[in-house]
């Protein structure tokens, strides 16, 4: 049945006239005062609304949040939130005071803890924990938001945003929302005569508000090479040498832990001496991570695009165009959905995980905490829909044909786990049963949050070695290649050695002396840079640490 | 604190070249082992004092592996532990190995 | 706890020129047949580089002055000045000079004492008490390096632990009592303190003897034993 | 950045002594296979280290007998306990026995080691009297500071009563540390997780310019040892006349500087052209922006 002449077909519309007209007393043009942004919240903001809150990895639209959760619950309630990522103390606020009930979200990081408290506690009904890629996608899709509380660097009168080079999330929420007829409030650090450049186009943008102090920006990628352990550079030259070299790895993705620093830090000493320059790490998919310059400044990596920006990397970035995607206006743009895209269809994806079960399956997630997933499983996962074709992908491919018996020609994306058998304080990282299963539990969940499926995952690199699960042939297999580089841990210990040993003549498993790894060479002798001042140097000083890591 | 003792060994085709001295500090995450011949029939004695309890099986484990592996014998080998993982163990056992061999 | 001039008074019955300037103390006291020269703090002064500076000046006035006459340190102190301030002009090098000062009276032939009269803390106490010849407190004064429920944070071991370790041990608990028994303070002062001073300026010491005193006390044995290991390794 | 450079600040106590030292000169006295470990630790649960943080022991520098003591970093921060100070008071009075060309002090820690707190601050009093001793008997103690630790606490004031001090812009030298100070008096008074306003503060730079350590190097065991070469056989006696003359420089110091609310405000009033860029210059080029400028105020 057709709908009735009289059906409006614009209720979004003449809905957000109508809030726009309530809001219009509250701001001069499209600009509003820091003082005044209450009142236009009140005025714009409606009970039930789905509001997404900008929340990336670095940049926060801070102020906004603490002005959202301070509103009035007797006005404004049942908001569902939609946010990337909860990091700041007011993003949890909005749900203990009662402004907002139901929430999606990837990632919590260190709000996991009071997360948990809160769901337990009945004050949040949380929709979904998402990877990025599909939170982005239900923007378009079932979840768009109403009103968007974003952040950018600067805004002119008429809206146009600049972002800076933490772009990130920003086009994502923007689109997403002014092409539905919603709002977007926009904090920004400055309002200019002339912004720099155009990220966001002024008339998608509702408001505009410089906030009291700049946007909280957090530099969560840096990583001080006086902290890299012996270990993590054994595990590095494994990677390099028995990983990156034979499959010719040149399109990758690294994880921002200190094990994968540990490999960028040995590309211009370990690789270098193993004549790899230009055969491997040419093209990454990362966030400008520091320990990335002595490899860019040695010609191994060519071109980096980022998710987001890393602090103090600004002007380090601006000085390699060539590698960077920069603006016209010469700062970088990033952009979080672009970068997962690129990674999710590179050859390879490495990182380090907190709990790794005897099928490879892997996760972060710990008792009373929910930490989300973020962008790690998109990057982690086999991309089926790839149909190019590279070394890597076609070697990964055949050799996982080869285990089990598929007769049809197909690439595999190389998803590696390094992990050490033990973290800190003795905990093991493998474990009969993820944490995950009893977390499902305890809140309810319908799944276990795995962050790395194990039939995703091609190797699991530890200081005991290479375990190539892809070439496994069943899940008994399987489990003893795990087992088989799983330390001293108590699931290293149930191995079955006849079983391992066969594993290692197979290639299956490998060891340092297999692969020509020399174990006393993995010292910190090894790494490029040994310490902040040292990435400094290699810059050419363009690089300008935060003052928490600096010790000069 | 918690102390561990034990012997392991003998192994087979012994190495009883290796000498006396110490590696590794006693720091967070981290330990020293003090090698010291002694007369143990090609035995090899552990002395492990641990900040961390709970460990015994891993401890055997890891130092008959690192005996067997660097064919150890007629040692004392002494560790004081402050937390170190079992990477960290045996990468500081093979140091000391490397660096005391042909040291009698 | 003592006020410095009710301590004054009983230690120079005889008279004495100790006065105030602001946290610093100097003067001259009479005992027996000798003048003796006087320098310290009050009101638990927390020793910093102004401080530092205005004692230092005292002794080298005294050097200068009162040639080979002994030195009697008053000490009260909450330890060094915590601040930025004093950080950055060099709480090390101006405490390190007071130390100086009294390293140098003492080759000239100055008898150093001292005595705790209110409290001694760290950083402030090893410049001013503990370079002394000797060291001495009156019943009531307090010494420590840090109160146990901040050392129970920093170390992280639980307060129980520590308390029950001080009831047992001298090492680490606040107590004039604990740094006699560890050889630091050579007595704590009972009776006339005129005669308890007249007692220490007679036994003209200026070897540092407190090992050998901490392990006679049994509160401190191996320092002793270690250092004599170490001269004749 | 490789090769032949060896960071002072990564390497464990023995290397640095054997690094430092010409090569394979240096004896260990009390090894750790004699076990000399605090008996305070075990009782409070804590791992003992069989040279309690400290090696000493005896070598040539450049041919030149010295006595030589590192404080190891990793070991409870370099703290000093009983046995640690005892062990370094030991090795001074066998200098003025001995009569080496100097004693090395590699002095990196956080001062008093509390659980055994009293006995720390005793020791450290007593390895102060048997500096001066040494002083007195003409030896020069030479002071190294280029350590993870810094050298703080009760050890940052003996550091100032030896003959000279060597520091590298990574070493610091101070009484308080930057989180003792936040926690008694907040964080403005001062931000410990501000790591240039540690280093500005309390760093080797600084403390070179005002005076406080006679040479700057980079953080480099050979530049270490080169500079302490340099400095053998040059005791400075101390005297009424050095303290006077020392006293002066600080009464200047003082009036000069006593306002100035930050370092980089002294380094201006000191004359240094581009003080701003003081914390990135790397040494050469900082000994050339404080060549004119810098102060001798030392006793």
């Amino acid at each position: 049945m057709k709908m009735s002449p009289d059906f409006h077909w614009d209720t979004l519309a003449r809905n957000t006239a109508t809030r726009l007209k309530r809001g219009a007393s509250h701001a001069n043009g499209k600009v509003v005062a820091a003082e005044n942004i209450a009142a236009l919240l009140h005025a714009v903001i409606e009970s039930g609304d789905r509001v997404c809150v900008e929340g990336n990895n670095q940049k926060h639209a801070d102020f906004l949040a603490s002005a959202l959760s301070k509103m009035d619950a007797n006005l404004v309630h049942d908001l569902h939130i939609i946010q990337s990522n909860l990091a700041l103390a007011s993003h949890l606020d909005v749900f203990e005071r009662g402004v907002a009930s139901r929430l999606d979200f990837c990632y919590s990081g260190d709000q996991g803890v009071r997360l948990a408290r809160l769901i337990k506690a009945g004050k949040i009904n949380v929709g979904a924990i998402h990877t990025y890629l599909e939170l982005y996608g239900r923007y378009f899709m079932d979840l768009t938001p109403r009103v968007s509380l974003i952040a950018a660097q600067s805004a002119d009168a008429n809206g146009n945003l600049y972002t800076g080079p933490n772009t990130e999330d920003t086009p994502a929420v923007a689109e997403g929302t002014a092409f539905k007829n919603g709002i977007i409030i926009a904090q920004v650090n400055e309002i200019v005569d002339t912004v720099p450049r155009v990220d966001v186009p002024g008339d998608w943008v509702s408001y505009v508000v410089q906030a009291p102090k700049p946007h909280y920006i957090e530099p969560i990628f840096t990583r001080d090479p006086a902290q890299i352990t012996e270990t993590q550079i054994l595990m590095a030259m494994m990677v390099i040498k028995g990983l990156y070299a034979p499959y010719q790895v040149t399109r990758l993705n690294h994880g921002i832990g200190f094990d994968t620093a540990a490999i960028e830090l040995i590309l211009p000493t370990y690789a270098e001496s193993l004549g790899l320059r230009g055969k491997i790490c040419n093209y990454m998919t990362v966030n400008p991570c520091p320990t990335l310059i002595p490899a860019i400044e040695s010609g191994f990596v060519k071109g980096i695009h980022c998710a987001g920006s890393e602090l103090g990397m600004e002007e380090y970035v601006r000085a390699r165009p060539d590698v960077f995607f920069n603006g016209p206006d010469g700062s970088m743009r990033s952009n979080r959905v672009f970068c997962q895209i690129a990674g999710h269809y590179s050859d390879l994806f490495i990182g380090s995980t907190l709990q790794v079960d005897t099928q490879g399956n892997s996760s972060t997630a710990t008792l009373n905490r929910i930490t989300g997933f973020g962008g790690a499983p998109n990057f982690g996962s086999e991309s089926r829909a790839r149909r190019h074709v590279s070394y890597p992908w076609l070697k990964a491919g055949e050799e996982s044909a080869q285990a089990t018996g598929s007769t049809m020609p197909r690439g595999r994306k190389l998803v590696v786990q390094m992990v050490e058998s033990f973290r800190e304080k003795m905990s093991p990282t493998f474990t009969e049963k993820l944490d995950a299963w009893q977390l499902m539990e305890d809140l309810s969940l319908e799944l276990p949050p795995v962050m790395v499926y194990g039939d995703d995952v091609t190797q699991i690199v530890t200081e005991e070695g290479i375990a190539h699960l892809h070439k496994c042939s069943n899940p008994q297999e399987r489990e003893q290649a795990v087992r088989g580089v799983a330390g001293f841990t108590a699931v290293g210990l149930k191995r079955d050695q006849r079983a391992v040993d066969n594993l290692r003549d197979r290639g299956v498993i490998q060891r340092p002396e297999d692969i020509g790894v020399d174990v006393s060479l993995a010292t910190r002798d090894l790494l490029a840079a040994k310490s902040m001042k040292d990435l400094v140097r290699w810059s050419g000083n363009l690089y300008q640490p935060p003052n928490r890591f600096r010790n000069w | 604190m918690q102390t561990l003792e034990f012997e392991v060994g003998p192994c087979a085709n012994p190495d009883r070249s290796i000498g006396s001295g110490l590696v590794g500090v006693v720091g967070s995450g981290n330990l020293e082992v003090l090698f010291e011949p002694a007369d143990l029939n090609d035995k090899v004695k552990f002395v492990i004092a641990t900040s961390v309890h709970g460990f015994d099986e891993t401890w055997h484990a890891v130092t008959r592996s690192c005996a067997e592996r660097y064919r150890l014998a007629n040692l004392v080998i002494t560790i004081n532990d402050a937390g170190a993982t079992p990477a960290v163990v045996s990468l500081r056992l093979m140091q000391a190995v490397e660096e005391f061999r042909g040291g009698l | 706890m003592l006020e410095w001039k009710e301590l004054c008074d009983q230690l120079f019955p005889q008279g004495h020129t100790v006065s105030a300037h602001g946290l610093v103390l100097h003067g001259e006291g009479r005992i027996g047949n000798q003048t003796i020269a006087v320098v310290g703090t009050t009101e638990h002064a927390a020793i910093g580089v102004d401080i530092a500076l205005e004692l230092s000046a005292a002794v080298i006035d005294i050097m200068n002055r009162q040639a080979g006459i002994p030195i009697l340190m008053l000490v009260d102190t909450q330890g060094q000045q915590l601040s930025r301030r004093d950080e950055l002009l060099g709480n090390s090098p101006f405490l390190a000079h007071l130390a100086k000062c009294f390293a140098v009276a003492r080759t000239r032939g100055h008898q150093l004492l001292s005595v705790v009269y209110s409290e001694a803390v760290s950083g402030g106490f090893l410049s001013l008490g503990m370079i002394a010849d000797e060291t001495y407190a009156v019943p009531g004064a307090q010494i420590r390096v840090m109160a146990l429920p901040a050392m129970s944070r920093i170390t992280k071991l639980p307060l129980e632990e520590l308390e029950a370790l001080c009831r047992s041990s001298p090492i680490l608990g606040p107590g004039a009592h604990n740094f006699v028994a560890l050889g630091a303070v050579e007595e704590i002062w009972e009776g006339p303190l005129d005669q308890c001073l007249l007692t220490a300026l007679a036994k003209k010491n200026n070897l540092d003897k407190r090992r050998e005193l901490g392990a006679s006390c049994g509160g401190r044995t191996g320092a002793a034993r270690i250092a004599q290991l170490v001269r004749e390794h | 950045m490789s090769g032949a450079h060896k960071s002072f600040l990564e390497r464990t106590a023995r290397q640095r002594i054997a690094d430092l030292l010409d090569a394979d000169s240096f004896m260990e006295f009390l090894p750790p296979s004699e076990r000399h470990f605090s008996p305070h630790l075990p009782v409070l649960g804590q791992p003992v280290a069989f040279d309690d943080g400290i090696v000493i022991g005896d070598g040539f520098l450049a041919g030149a007998k010295v006595l030589i003591a590192a404080q190891e970093p990793a070991f409870m921060g370099g703290s000093v306990g009983e046995i640690h100070g005892a062990k370094l008071t030991g090795l001074l009075e066998r200098a003025v026995q001995q009569r080496p060309a100097a004693v090395l002090l590699l002095l990196d820690t956080g001062g008093v080691r509390l659980h055994e707190a009293n006995a720390g601050l005793i020791a450290i009093s007593e390895i102060q009297r048997a500096v001066f001793d040494v002083r007195q008997a003409g030896i020069p103690v030479i002071v190294l500071i280029g350590g993870s630790n810094g050298c703080y606490g009760g050890i940052g004031i003996v550091a100032k009563c030896c003959d000279h001090m060597i520091i590298s812009e990574e070493g610091r030298l101070s009484v308080s540390g930057p989180e003792v100070i936040e926690a008694a008096k907040g964080v403005e008074e001062f931000d410990a997780r501000d790591r240039a306003l540690v280093w500005r503060t309390m760093g080797g730079k600084h403390r070179y310019l005002m005076g406080d350590a006679d040479l700057i190097v980079p953080d480099d065991v050979n530049a270490f040892r080169d500079a302490a070469i340099s400095l053998l056989g040059a005791s400075r006696p101390l005297t009424l006349e050095s303290v006077m003359q020392e006293h002066a420089a600080l009464q200047d110091r003082m009036q000069r500087f006593s306002d100035c609310a930050d370092a980089t405000q002294i380094w201006q009033a000191l004359g240094v052209a581009d003080a701003k860029n003081v914390p990135l210059a790397e040494i050469p080029e900082f000994l050339e922006m404080s060549a004119h400028v810098r102060r001798e105020e030392h006793a």
